[in-house]
Formats: C-alpha cells, sequence, structure tokens
C-alpha cells in the first residue's frame, strides 16, 4: 500500500496539444503566409512575435531533445552531421541532431526540413550562436541572421550598464526584423508579449516553489514535459495562461490535498542537468526505491525566474502585477524584457564561475529538502554541464550523499543503462541503505 | 647576439616559466598575473606595473584536475588546472583572471579560484558580440571597472600616462613579432615555425620589455641567418591553443615540411592587431579586443553567417606562400569544432588542401606522424608520378 | 557458521569458504564464456578443498560482474559493495579502496564499517582496465608478469597517450620501432593506465590508508607506478583478487541479503518524453 | 598462464609466391617494396614492374627482423638474392625499420598506386582496412592520392579489433565471414565502438546463449558500419576498391556496400593477362606493389640510381 494518494495532472494532455501544435504551425506556417524564424529556446522571442501577422518560431533545443528522445532517428540524424558535414562527435548532442536533421532535408516532425525566413537568436554557451550560423550556411547562406549577446554577468552583478548593453542590442534587433522581414513590429503586440513572458517565467518558479512540500506533488521526469512549453514559446498567451491559470492552481490544489508525484515517497532527490531523453526509465527505476527526484537548478530555471531575497533564500521572481507595474511604452517593455532575463534566470549564474552554482544549488538543496543528488555528467551539453564535479564536492561537503554517471541527453551512443542502473543499485542500497518497495 | 641564442633564451622561458616569473618579483617586487584566455587586456595590468603572464599546460596527464573537470572538459583547460592545483604558482602569484570565453577554460578558473590559493582573482566580462557597435561602448565600461578593481587592489591610481604606457608596450611586442613573422615569407625562412611560436610562447610568459629587447636583437641577426635545412612543404598551421613543440619538431626536423604561418592564440591570432590611439584611452583598448582577429567563438555578425577569421585565414596563406593547412584542435574545444567543418571547405575551395588533427596534452607523434608524412605525400604527389 | 563467497568477474571466478570469519578454502578458474557453469564448478571444487558438501554451507552470496548468473545463491550484492567489506575484514583502517579488474577500475571511500560513502568508476573505455595491461603485453610479446618485473628496471617516465587500448597497442608499437628499451616502455604502460586509476580515486579522496585490490594488484609494476603518482602508502592486501570473494562471504556471514534479480533484459517502457 | 594453452584463433596462414614465368636476370630493374604493418607484413619484389614474387607474414615486435624474414621469404623459391634488387622501397608502420630499403613512402600513397595497379585506372575510392588504421583514400586514374582521412581515436573497425573477436569466440578469423551470413535475419550490430567493451558486449550476447554465427554478423555489421562512417566522411566516388586484410572478411565487406550503397570492384587482377595466367591475387600486399612500382618508377626516370649490391 503506497504512503500517499497519487494521481496524474488535469493539465497533461493541454501541456501535450500546445506542443504538437508549435511543431505543427511551424512546419505548416508557410501555407498560411506565416513567417517562420528560427532561434534558441532562451532568446527574446517576444520581439519576433510581436511582428505583424502571423509568426511561428522553432526553437533548436527542444527540437534537438524531441529527436533525441528517439534513439533510432537520433544516430541517424547525428550520423549525417558527423559523416555528411563532418563535426565532431563530442559537440552538443541537440545541435548535432538539428545539423542532421537539415543535412537529411528531414523535419523529425514530418515531412522536409522547413527553411526558416530569418534568424534571432542568443549567444549562450560556446556553441549557440554558431549552431544557427552553420545552420544557416546548410539552408544555404542566405538567412538573415541576428544573434544576442546577454553574457553581460551575473544575476548579482546586474547593474545599468549591464541592462542597457541588452537593451540596445534589443533596439537593433527590433530594426533587423523590420528589415529582414518588410513587416512592423507592434508595440501593442510587444507589450503583451513582455507581460505574457513575465506570466510564464514567474509562475513556473511559483510551481517549482510548490514541490518543496513532503510528499512533492510533482516529479521532475514530468516536469520535464512542463517547462518544455516555456522553452517554445513563453511569449504568447496560451503558454502563459497555461502557466499561470491551469498549472499553477492545479499543483497547488496537490499540495493542499497531499497528492503525490510518487506515491511511495521515501528519498528526495536533487538533480542535475538534462537527463538522457530515451531513458526516462531511470526514474521509474529509481520510484521502485520510492527514490523521487524532485528538484534541481536547470529544472526550476532553464525558463523559471528566481531572485535571492534578504535571507539568502531562493524565492520566485516578483510577477508585474507584484511589483506594480503596468507597462506603458516600448523602452519601458524592452528595459523590462532585459532586467528579467538578466537577474532572473538563475541558470545563468554558473556561468560566471563554479561558486555561484554551489551557492544556488545547496541552497536549492536545503529548502527543496533533499536527501541526496544523482547528478547526470552530461557529456551532450558544456553549458548546463557546468561545474558538476564541483557542485559535487559542495553537496558531499554539506554531508549530502551524491552520486554521479555519466551520460548524454540526446547520444544514446554515451549512456549505457545496464551500467548506470547498476550504479544506482548500489547507491540506493550501499550508500543510502534503501531497500526496494515495489517492483 | 646570435638569432639561435635570443630564440634559446625564448624556449627557456617557456620551459622555466615559474622560474623566470620568480626571478622577475625578486629583481622588481612587483606583482604578477595570470590569465587564461588571450582576451585579457594586459594593457591595463602593464599601466599598474603588473606582470601579466598566461597560464599554460604542462602537457602532463591532468589527474588532480579530473575531480574537478570530468573527461569531456578540453585537455589543455584541465592541463591548466593541474598546473595550479599541483602547485606549480603557488609561490609566486598574485591573481588569476579569465574572460568570458570558452566554457572549458570558465571550469578551469571556477575550480582554480576554490582549490588553488591565489590571493586576487577576477572575472572579466569580455562581450561575445563583438561586431555590434554596443559592444565597445559596454567593453569600455567594463575596462573602467576593471581598473578601478586594480587600483583599489594596488592601492595605486593609474593615470592616462600609465595606460599609454600600458598601450605602447603590448604595440611594441605586436609590431616586432609581426615584423619577424614577416621572414616566414622567404623561400627559405630563417625561422623555423617552431622557432617563430616559441617566440610568441616567451612573449606570453615574460616582462614584453624584456621580450622586445629580444625582439630588437632578433630582427638585426634574422637578415643574415641561414638556416641549413630544406624548406620542404609551406605549410599553415591553424587553430586553438598549441604550445606542442615535440610536434612542430615532428613535422619540421623528421618530416619535409615548415610552418612558414599559424592561426592560434599561442601564435599569430595573440598579437596580430594593435590597439589604435585615441584621446579616450580605454576606448581605443576596447575597440581593439572587438576588432581583432576573433575566437570562433565570438565569431559571428547582426546580419549574416559569416565569419570574419576565414577570409583572414586565407589572406594569410597566400601572403606566406601556403601550399597545405594542418588544422589542429584540442580535444573538445567546441568553439574549433563549430568552425572547422566550415573552414575546411572554405581553404579547399580556395585551394589550399587541408589535414585535421586532434590534439590533446600529449599527442601521439607515432600516429600523427604517418597522417602528416601522408599529407605531405598527397601535397607533393605529383613529384611520384613525373 | 559456514558461509561462501563467489566473485564471478569478466576475466576469472574466485570462491572462498569461510567459517566464522576464518577462510577454510578457497579457489581461482577462468570464467570464460559460460560463467554460471564455471562458477558452479568452481563451488564444487573449493566445496570439495574444505571437505564438505552443500549442505554443511549455511548461506551463499555471489558478486561481480557475473553475480547475477550464480543460480545456487541466496544472494547477490553489486561489486564495489563487495570490495568495501572485504578489504575492512583484512585491512580496518582502511578508507579508500582501489580496484582494478579485467574490465573496469573503480575506487571507493568507505566507512570504517565497510559501508560505501562514494563511488567513482573508470568510465567506458579500456584504459584504465586489466585488459589494457595485457593488450599491451601482447603487443611487447610477453607475458603481463614478465612486463610488471621488467618495467621495475626502468628509471625514466616516458608520456604515454593511454586513451585506447588499440591505438596504445600501436604507440607501444611505435615506441618498439624508436628502439626504446622494453624495460621502459613496459613503465610507460603501467604509469599510463596508474594516471588513469588515480585520477578517478581523486574523485573520492585519496584517504589513508589506500588500498589497491583485484586481479590487476598484483602486477608489481602497475602497484609500483601507483604508488609513484598517489604515494608509498598504498597498501595490497595477499591474495587481492579474492577481495570480492572474501566480501560476499563477509556479507553472507552479517546476513545482508539484496534481494535476488534474475538477471533479464529490461524490457524498454515507454515514458513521456520531456524537453529542454 | 591460461591464455598461453588456447589456440590462437586470429594466426592466418602466412604465405609465399614466385612467378615462374619471369626470369628476372633479362629484366632491367629489379625492384621491391617491403611493407611492414603493425600486424602483418609484405614483400613484393618487381621485375620492370610486373609482379615477380611476394609474401605476406605476420609482423614481429621488431621491425627489422619482420622486414628480413618476409623479404627472405618472398625469395625462398628463387635465385633472386637481396643484393639483386636495385631499388627498395619501405612502407607500413615500421617504414623507417627496413635495413634492405633506400627510401620511405607511406602505405597511403603506396595502397593507392597499389589498388590502381590491382584493380585498374578507374579505381577513385581506395579503403585500406589495416590492422591499426583504416585509411579512406581518393585518388586519380595514375593512382595518386587526391586526399585521404583516418580513422580517429578509439580505433574499432580494425584488423586488430576482428583478430580479437576471433579469439574471443574461438573461430577462425577466415571463417567468420563466411559464417556470418548463416542467421536468418541480420542481427542488430554491436553497438559498442571499443574494441575492449564490444568484447564485453559479445561474451553477453554468448551468455546469452545467443548462436555464434548470429554473433559474428553483429560483430561484421558494426565493423562494417564504423568504416561506413569513415568513408562518409570522406565521400565514396565510384570505382571503390578495398585494399588490406580486412577486404578477405566478405562478413564486412558485403555489409560495408550495403550500407554505402556502393559496390566494390571485385577482387581480381585488372590486367587481363594478369587474370587469365591466374597469379595469385592478395588484397594485403598493395602496398608493397605501390612501393615496388615507385621504385621502378624512380629509377626509370633517372630520379635515383640503382644500388644494386650484386
Amino acid at each position: 500500500m503506497a504512503k500517499y494518494k497519487t494521481k496524474g495532472l488535469d493539465c497533461w494532455g493541454r501541456a501535450k496539444e500546445l506542443r504538437m501544435k508549435y511543431y505543427q504551425d511551424y512546419k505548416e506556417a508557410h501555407d498560411r503566409g506565416a513567417l517562420r524564424w528560427e532561434g534558441g529556446a532562451w532568446t527574446f522571442d517576444a520581439l519576433p512575435q510581436a511582428l505583424e501577422g502571423e509568426v511561428h518560431s522553432l526553437t533548436e533545443e527542444p527540437y534537438g531533445a524531441s529527436v533525441g528522445a528517439n534513439p533510432e532517428v537520433q544516430v541517424r540524424y547525428q550520423e549525417a552531421a558527423e559523416g555528411k558535414w563532418g563535426c565532431a562527435r563530442d559537440l552538443c548532442a541537440y545541435l548535432r541532431n538539428y545539423w542532421g536533421s537539415i543535412v537529411l532535408d528531414e523535419y523529425f516532425f514530418g515531412g522536409k526540413w522547413p527553411k526558416a525566413d530569418f534568424i534571432f537568436q542568443n549567444h549562450i554557451c560556446c556553441a549557440h550562436a554558431k549552431w544557427l550560423q552553420v545552420a544557416a550556411e546548410l539552408e544555404g547562406g542566405d538567412v538573415p541572421f541576428f544573434c544576442f549577446d546577454v553574457g553581460a554577468g551575473a544575476y548579482d552583478k546586474i547593474g545599468e550598464r549591464q541592462i542597457n548593453y541588452v537593451v540596445e542590442q534589443l533596439y537593433d534587433g527590433i530594426e533587423f526584423l523590420e528589415r529582414a522581414t518588410g513587416r512592423k513590429v507592434s508595440d501593442e503586440k510587444l507589450i503583451q508579449n513582455v507581460q505574457n513572458t513575465y506570466r510564464s517565467a514567474c509562475y513556473w518558479a511559483k510551481t517549482c516553489e510548490l514541490n518543496q512540500a513532503i510528499p512533492a506533488p510533482l516529479d521532475e521526469k514530468t516536469m520535464f514535459s512542463l517547462y518544455v512549453l516555456g522553452t517554445l514559446e513563453k511569449s504568447t498567451s496560451a503558454i502563459a495562461d497555461f502557466y499561470e491559470k491551469e498549472l499553477y492552481p492545479e499543483v497547488k490544489d496537490r499540495v493542499a490535498n497531499k497528492i503525490a508525484a510518487v506515491g511511495d515517497e521515501q528519498c528526495r532527490v536533487l538533480g542535475d542537468t538534462q537527463p538522457p531523453w530515451g531513458f526516462l526509465s531511470i526514474f521509474r527505476y529509481l520510484e521502485k526505491y520510492g527514490v523521487v527526484s524532485i528538484a534541481s537548478l536547470y529544472t526550476f530555471s532553464l525558463i523559471g525566474w528566481w531572485e535571492i531575497d534578504e535571507q539568502g533564500k531562493i524565492v520566485p521572481y516578483p510577477t508585474l502585477e507584484e511589483q506594480g507595474i503596468t507597462i506603458k511604452d516600448r523602452d519601458q517593455a524592452l528595459r523590462l524584457l532585459a532586467e528579467g532575463e538578466l537577474k532572473g534566470k538563475l541558470m545563468w549564474a554558473p556561468f560566471y564561475g563554479a561558486k555561484y552554482k554551489n551557492d544556488i544549488v545547496t541552497k536549492i538543496a536545503k529548502q527543496w529538502k533533499c536527501d541526496a543528488a544523482i547528478l547526470h555528467l552530461n557529456r551532450g551539453c558544456e553549458g548546463t554541464a557546468q561545474h558538476q564535479m564541483e557542485l559535487k564536492i559542495a553537496l558531499q561537503n554539506m554531508k549530502l550523499p551524491v552520486m554521479t554517471f555519466e551520460g548524454n541527453m540526446a547520444d544514446e551512443r554515451e549512456f549505457d543503462e545496464a551500467r548506470t542502473k547498476r550504479f544506482m543499485d548500489l547507491f540506493l542500497t550501499e550508500t543510502l541503505g534503501l531497500k526496494k518497495v515495489a517492483d | 647576439m646570435e638569432a639561435s641564442e635570443i630564440l634559446k633564451q625564448c624556449n627557456d622561458v617557456w620551459e622555466l616559466r615559474h622560474e623566470y616569473a620568480k626571478d622577475w618579483k625578486r629583481r622588481t617586487g612587483g606583482k604578477v598575473v595570470g590569465y587564461m584566455c588571450t582576451y585579457a587586456p594586459e594593457e591595463v595590468l602593464y599601466a599598474a606595473d603588473i606582470l601579466p603572464i598566461r597560464i599554460l599546460g604542462g602537457h602532463e596527464a591532468p589527474s588532480l584536475a579530473t575531480p574537478h573537470m570530468f573527461d569531456m572538459w578540453c585537455p589543455f583547460s584541465r592541463d591548466c588546472l593541474n598546473q595550479g592545483l599541483k602547485g606549480k604558482y603557488n609561490d609566486y602569484l598574485d591573481g588569476i583572471m579569465e574572460t568570458n570565453a570558452c566554457l572549458h577554460m570558465r571550469q578551469a578558473f571556477g575550480a582554480w579560484t576554490i582549490h588553488v590559493p591565489t590571493p586576487w582573482n577576477y572575472w572579466f566580462v569580455m562581450p561575445n558580440a563583438v561586431r555590434s557597435p554596443r559592444a565597445k561602448t559596454f567593453l569600455a565600461g567594463e575596462l573602467a571597472e576593471f581598473k578601478k578593481a586594480i587600483e583599489e587592489w594596488t592601492g595605486k591610481t593609474i593615470t592616462d600616462k600609465d595606460v599609454d604606457r600600458g598601450i605602447d608596450i603590448m604595440n611594441t611586442n605586436r609590431r616586432l613579432m609581426k615584423q619577424v613573422y614577416e621572414f616566414r615569407k622567404e623561400d627559405n625562412p630563417p625561422i623555423t615555425g617552431t622557432e617563430a611560436m616559441t617566440m610568441v610562447w616567451a612573449s606570453q610568459l615574460m616582462d614584453k620589455r624584456e621580450h622586445n629587447d629580444l625582439l630588437k636583437q632578433l630582427l638585426e641577426a634574422l637578415p643574415d641567418r641561414k638556416l641549413d635545412r630544406n624548406t620542404g612543404v609551406r605549410l599553415m598551421i591553424v587553430g586553438s591553443e598549441n604550445d606542442d613543440r615535440p610536434f612542430m619538431e615532428m613535422v619540421e626536423d623528421v618530416l619535409e615540411g615548415t610552418f612558414v604561418i599559424d592561426e592560434h592564440c599561442t601564435g599569430s591570432r595573440y598579437f596580430w592587431n594593435e590597439v589604435v590611439p585615441e584621446k579616450d584611452r580605454l576606448q581605443a583598448i576596447a575597440n581593439r579586443y572587438c576588432d581583432r582577429v576573433p575566437c570562433p567563438n565570438k565569431d559571428w555578425g547582426m546580419e549574416d553567417c559569416t565569419r570574419t577569421r576565414f577570409p583572414h585565414i586565407l589572406q594569410l596563406a597566400q601572403d606566406y606562400g601556403v601550399q597545405g593547412a594542418i588544422l589542429i584542435q584540442q580535444k573538445f574545444c567546441d568553439p574549433h569544432e563549430l568552425d572547422i567543418p566550415s573552414l575546411r571547405r572554405y581553404l579547399e575551395d580556395n585551394g589550399i588542401p587541408c589535414y585535421f588533427l586532434e590534439f590533446e596534452v600529449t599527442v601521439p607523434l607515432g600516429q600523427f606522424r604517418i597522417r602528416v608524412e601522408a599529407f605531405l605525400e598527397q601535397i607533393r604527389a605529383e613529384e611520384l608520378f613525373v | 557458521m559456514i558461509v561462501a563467497g563467489i566473485d564471478v568477474g569478466g576475466k576469472n571466478v574466485h570462491a572462498i569458504i569461510a567459517k566464522n570469519g576464518t577462510i577454510l578454502a578457497k579457489a581461482e578458474a577462468p570464467s570464460g564464456i559460460k560463467k554460471a557453469e564455471a562458477a558452479e564448478q568452481l563451488y564444487e571444487e573449493v566445496l570439495k578443498q574444505a571437505g564438505l558438501k552443500r549442505e554443511d554451507v549455511a548461506r551463499v552470496v555471489a558478486t561481480g560482474s557475473s553475480g547475477q548468473r550464480v543460480t545456487f545463491a541466496d544472494g547477490v550484492i553489486p561489486d564495489a559493495a563487495a570490495d568495501a567489506r572485504g578489504v575492512i575484514k583484512l585491512i580496518p583502517s582502511a578508507r579508500t579502496v582501489i580496484d582494478v579488474g579485467a574490465e573496469e577500475g573503480r575506487a571507493i571511500k568507505v566507512s570504517p564499517e565497510g559501508k560505501v560513502l562514494d563511488f567513482a568508476i573508470n568510465e567506458k573505455c579500456a584504459a584504465g582496465t586489466g585488459t589494457f595491461v595485457d593488450t599491451m603485453a601482447r603487443a611487447l610479446e610477453m607475458p603481463v608478469e614478465e612486463m610488471a618485473k621488467l618495467s621495475l628496471q626502468s628509471t625514466r617516465s616516458i608520456p604515454m597517450n593511454a586513451q585506447c587500448a588499440v591505438f596504445g597497442e600501436s604507440e607501444v608499437v611505435s615506441l618498439i620501432h624508436q628502439k626504446m628499451p622494453k624495460h621502459d616502455i613496459a613503465r610507460a604502460v603501467h604509469d599510463a593506465i596508474a594516471g588513469r586509476i588515480s585520477s578517478v580515486a581523486r574523485i573520492v579522496g585519496l584517504e589513508d590508508d589506500i588500498v589497491m585490490v583485484g586481479g590487476v594488484a598484483k602486477n608489481v609494476g602497475f602497484v609500483e607506478s601507483l604508488r609513484r603518482d598517489i604515494g608509498a602508502g598504498v597498501k595490497v592486501p595477499d591474495d587481492p583478487e579474492y577481495i570480492g570473494a572474501l566480501g560476499a562471504a563477509a556479507a553472507a556471514a552479517a546476513g545482508v541479503l539484496e534481494e535476488k534479480v534474475e538477471a533479464k533484459v529490461v524490457e524498454k517502457e515507454v515514458v513521456e518524453e520531456g524537453e529542454a | 598462464m591460461v591464455e598461453a594453452k588456447k589456440v590462437e584463433y586470429w594466426r592466418w596462414p602466412e604465405t609465399a609466391w614466385v612467378n615462374p614465368d619471369i626470369g628476372w636476370r633479362k629484366g632491367k630493374f629489379v625492384t621491391a617494396g617491403v611493407d611492414v604493418g603493425s600486424v602483418s607484413s609484405q614483400a613484393v619484389v618487381m621485375v620492370d614492374g610486373q609482379l615477380y614474387a611476394y609474401s605476406n607474414t605476420r609482423t614481429g615486435s621488431d621491425s627489422p627482423d619482420s622486414a628480413w624474414k618476409c623479404i627472405n621469404m618472398a625469395l625462398e623459391k628463387s635465385d633472386l638474392k637481396v643484393d639483386n634488387i636495385d631499388y627498395c622501397i619501405g612502407t607500413g608502420y615500421g617504414r623507417v625499420n627496413v635495413p634492405m630499403a633506400q627510401q620511405t613512402i607511406t602505405e597511403i600513397a603506396c595502397h593507392a598506386r597499389g589498388a590502381n595497379f590491382m584493380y585498374g585506372p578507374e579505381i577513385r575510392t581506395v579503403m585500406d582496412m589495416g590492422g591499426q588504421d583504416c585509411k579512406a583514400i581518393r585518388c586519380d586514374d595514375r593512382g595518386k592520392v587526391l586526399k585521404f582521412m583516418m580513422n580517429d581515436k578509439c580505433a574499432a573497425g580494425t584488423g586488430r579489433g576482428m583478430e580479437v573477436f576471433a579469439d574471443l569466440i574461438r573461430v577462425p578469423v577466415w571463417e567468420i565471414g563466411p559464417r556470418s551470413f548463416q542467421v536468418d535475419k541480420e542481427p542488430e550490430m554491436i553497438s559498442s565502438t571499443c574494441v575492449v567493451f564490444a568484447k564485453s558486449e559479445v561474451v553477453g550476447l554468448l551468455q546469452e546463449g545467443r548462436p555464434e554465427n548470429e554473433i559474428m554478423a553483429a560483430y561484421c555489421a558494426a565493423m562494417a558500419h564504423r568504416i561506413a562512417e569513415l568513408l562518409n566522411r570522406l565521400g565514396v566516388e565510384d570505382k571503390f576498391a578495398i585494399t588490406g586484410g580486412i577486404a578477405k572478411n566478405e562478413g564486412v565487406v558485403k555489409r560495408l556496400e550495403k550500407e554505402l550503397g556502393v559496390k566494390t570492384v571485385e577482387t581480381g587482377w585488372h590486367d587481363p593477362n594478369m587474370r587469365d595466367k591466374g597469379l595469385p591475387f592478395d588484397t594485403q600486399i598493395a602496398g608493397g606493389i605501390g612501393a615496388a612500382l615507385f621504385a621502378n618508377a624512380m629509377l626509370e626516370r633517372g630520379k635515383v640510381k640503382s644500388a644494386r649490391k650484386a
């Protein structure tokens, strides 16, 4: 008999539906006279989505992950990138999926590769700008390309100078968009999109905060499929509404009624970086021991915005309402957009040093009451895998048992499922002294 | 002084870098700051009479670094961290700095600041959108903060005169090294690629004022220097960090090839561009670092997918009469991995055959010799048939 | 109480029969392809040695990469757990265990009770395994034992790129072609693997006492290289290759039994994928 | 030691052959190519560019010995002495340690030239699957190298890997090819790229009681796949020929053709009268042939002088 009652999410179906529609829209955009653009999950989609008329985007990382979740296709795409294009096998796995897809002129969601009308990227890790630079080459070299630099400093160093740097680029970005598409950017839409971006980012954070409850209302395996929407079109009303009006209230209700993600929760685990998408079954394996992965900097702030309060606690970034702000004009909209992105996205802090990641993640471990950590040393993504070994040391210093396993989020050739489960057995039974609760 | 003697001194500095730095401190009583990426604005450090030295690897298995950076991080950055963890810098390094560059060096820097006792450390936010005019303004501001931080640390204000001195030291060094490179255009260059790059390594490890004196003497000595060796195939070596002397020597001493030009951050990419003086000194420095030959990581625009580094490489190839290019890359070095397939096509389309090699802290010379030898044969294949 | 421990590894099987902590009999045999049968036979042999019948043995615990295949075992424990228990039995002061076997090199941080506190495994690459040593010995055309002894004569270190067994082999070949003395090459090989293993060990931390076990621990050349790398203090117990079996026996005596799961191909279950 | 007692299934037979129809004394130039590879060594002796004698032997740990061993074996049944050779070129891994050679050329150039001679001038892509390297070579109608690529780290898909496998599964290496087709359906390929881990994967399959032939199929498929990856990087142009030891393993070759969608030219002399005379055809001597041909061409053009001692 399970310890807690549990049930699936009511809004699950809606999440799936929104995701599939997104990929369909991109494919069919041209048939409907709409524009198509490629960009990163973290780019300022509020701008191109504010162009007059219908506009659809394809964000590169979620696309690479969708492919990665299907090992057969993934290997075929990656071997095309490595063979026909000749790139290194150790590059970002999403990127190789993406390039291979173009090389084979094959869209994972059916049909030929839909060439973009323009690229609107932002440069996060070493790969981002280059990722779509090469994509543009592969698409014929004639795709207009714009890329932001958001590497202005860690959240606690953000002042006027840093915000101005990004705001100026946002203005350049608008000029670029209007030049490249011959369409105007509507301020009304822009303001709306910025408000939506805030809603998506802040309400996802609020939802994650609810996971401090015991039992945890959500497990990471489920959260993966929920934050993804924010990596697609965080600035649209449909997705902002999903986070604010559907997901958040439902999870709140689960906490109130002690509805658990995993009925046998007896050990709360902290994670890090993307999992090997083709092998999410390892999370089910953990559940057999009543072990549930409930928190990670990655899942929380890939799209969620946070801040550190006076007590040094991690709390959700205030919504515009909470800040008592109503956006009046373009300039205010762009400033708020830059500010939220630079100050609120804690996921960026590790890019400025191991100390940041250690500080933030140890806070998470405490506030979310984690009993152990299982870190995926992710060979597929250098950005999210930064300072993982330092993190291991920091967590062990706070007496948290830590297990690491090497793998790759989207290259099954680099993940050994049987071997990983062997390590998990060892860690769970020997180090944590747990027994199986289910089969 | 004989050219060979001067070049030997450069090699000594490279081999005995720690002894040199310690001796420099003894002589001058100044501070020494290590930097991990060539985007560090050395002008400002010289303005404060600080000796900037580049952290380089020791070409040994970085096993002390593994607990801090697992296997997927570039061996060079792990080797650099390993040197620090081994305590090689403990008794003289006053500070360590890193600039926004690749993720690999950030790891090394992150671990360094936690585990290697170094009194002062600084994270310098070097913008990535170097082709955007916005970056130049932002960088000038960043330089001002950097200057302030150093003033607070050293307790000395840095005047415009100081900055001018810093710029002059750097520019002179760049100009002189470029003049030495000119000699490599000759049919039978009086300086080998190994020697030329050793000269650059030394420049990154020693007081540039002293290096400049060596360079002036070298420029006097080179015209009369005749090397008793066959130039063979004129090669270019392009890619990420490279201070792998055994490999360079194998190609130039054992096989019939000569590196007549390079495009490395331990070579020409480091010093090719000078600071163009203007009233606002920091802005002048900022412009230099935005306009310099970029690391692939920063080589992208705000309009289209072109790169600025590729035409530069082709120009070098043509100016130095290159017959073939060896593209090298530190294993796992994303910035270069991202450019290499395109660069290879670009150069081959322009008639320059390429061969790719993946470097590590120690390269398997046996494995690489056959590859390079076959590549040289490919370039001169016609000779086997007529 | 009489108990038995069986360690079925990639290369060999080891079996131990113990009574109240003292070893009555122990034996070794190549595990070959048919590991289950090899274990079966060896168990019979060791029983004969001890002059016992199966029913005399209260409990049998298996371990090792193919421990799950020991049909007659009452329980199975992970190999690293067996290492920890076995070492603590012989050397209670041990805090760090380094085990280099045919196909895996690992390091374990152990508590005084023999509990696994942390572990690190040489990730999927042959460099850093016993097989790497074997391959190199083959390239040098001499038995491993000989290569081990020979390496002790070397006084200089040649950096060798220990990335891949096959590439390592051609590195050795080219060193031979360079007329490099064989004892120096032998040392280079050991240094290379030792370097890889020591970096794995550093992940769990090098807390004294450091104990090395596993088949490769009998390779004096390798142990020498490892000591050069992480310190002369590295201890090697007698019969280091029996540690796994000993630990399994200890577990049997302690009555520690993980529930026994039959080794079967895990069927891929369909899980909703997420993205990022 | 257990290993010592075991039969060595990888040990393929060494061979030697002398052409009875050629009187070497009448010839203008006697040239030799000695290819000392990491696994096998070949000596090829030519008279005015005509195949006179060759041998195919295993390489020992000492290159000079291996070189002597194979040249002597080649000339065993002939009255031609090493001293009668005008010019000898060493190639292969141990090329720098071939005592009787006046010069060295890499096996890449030699295999391209040799393949051109053996398979004919239409050959544009040559795949040399050696003991520890795979070399994908693009060449012109004279066998001149235009471009080449070699396998990088993790050298799966090499002859050495196949030997390790033969030893493991206890099947003579030359039987693996044919037997790999005696399966009802093509199994999934061995996933591991690493020779050593492929080994444990194989052991696993054997434990599951999978039939040997199926495992051989799985291994050949894996090797073919690795090689295909390399060839894809180079880009395969027709006609396509394979040299080296693995060329003899149809289990790999057929699967490679299937993956690439390109047929390899059938093994056999391009030159009709060499074919009609039934001269033996050994894919492993391509390097030696290329070297001997280069030697002959150099003498012909007076680029080098005869080093003949007797």
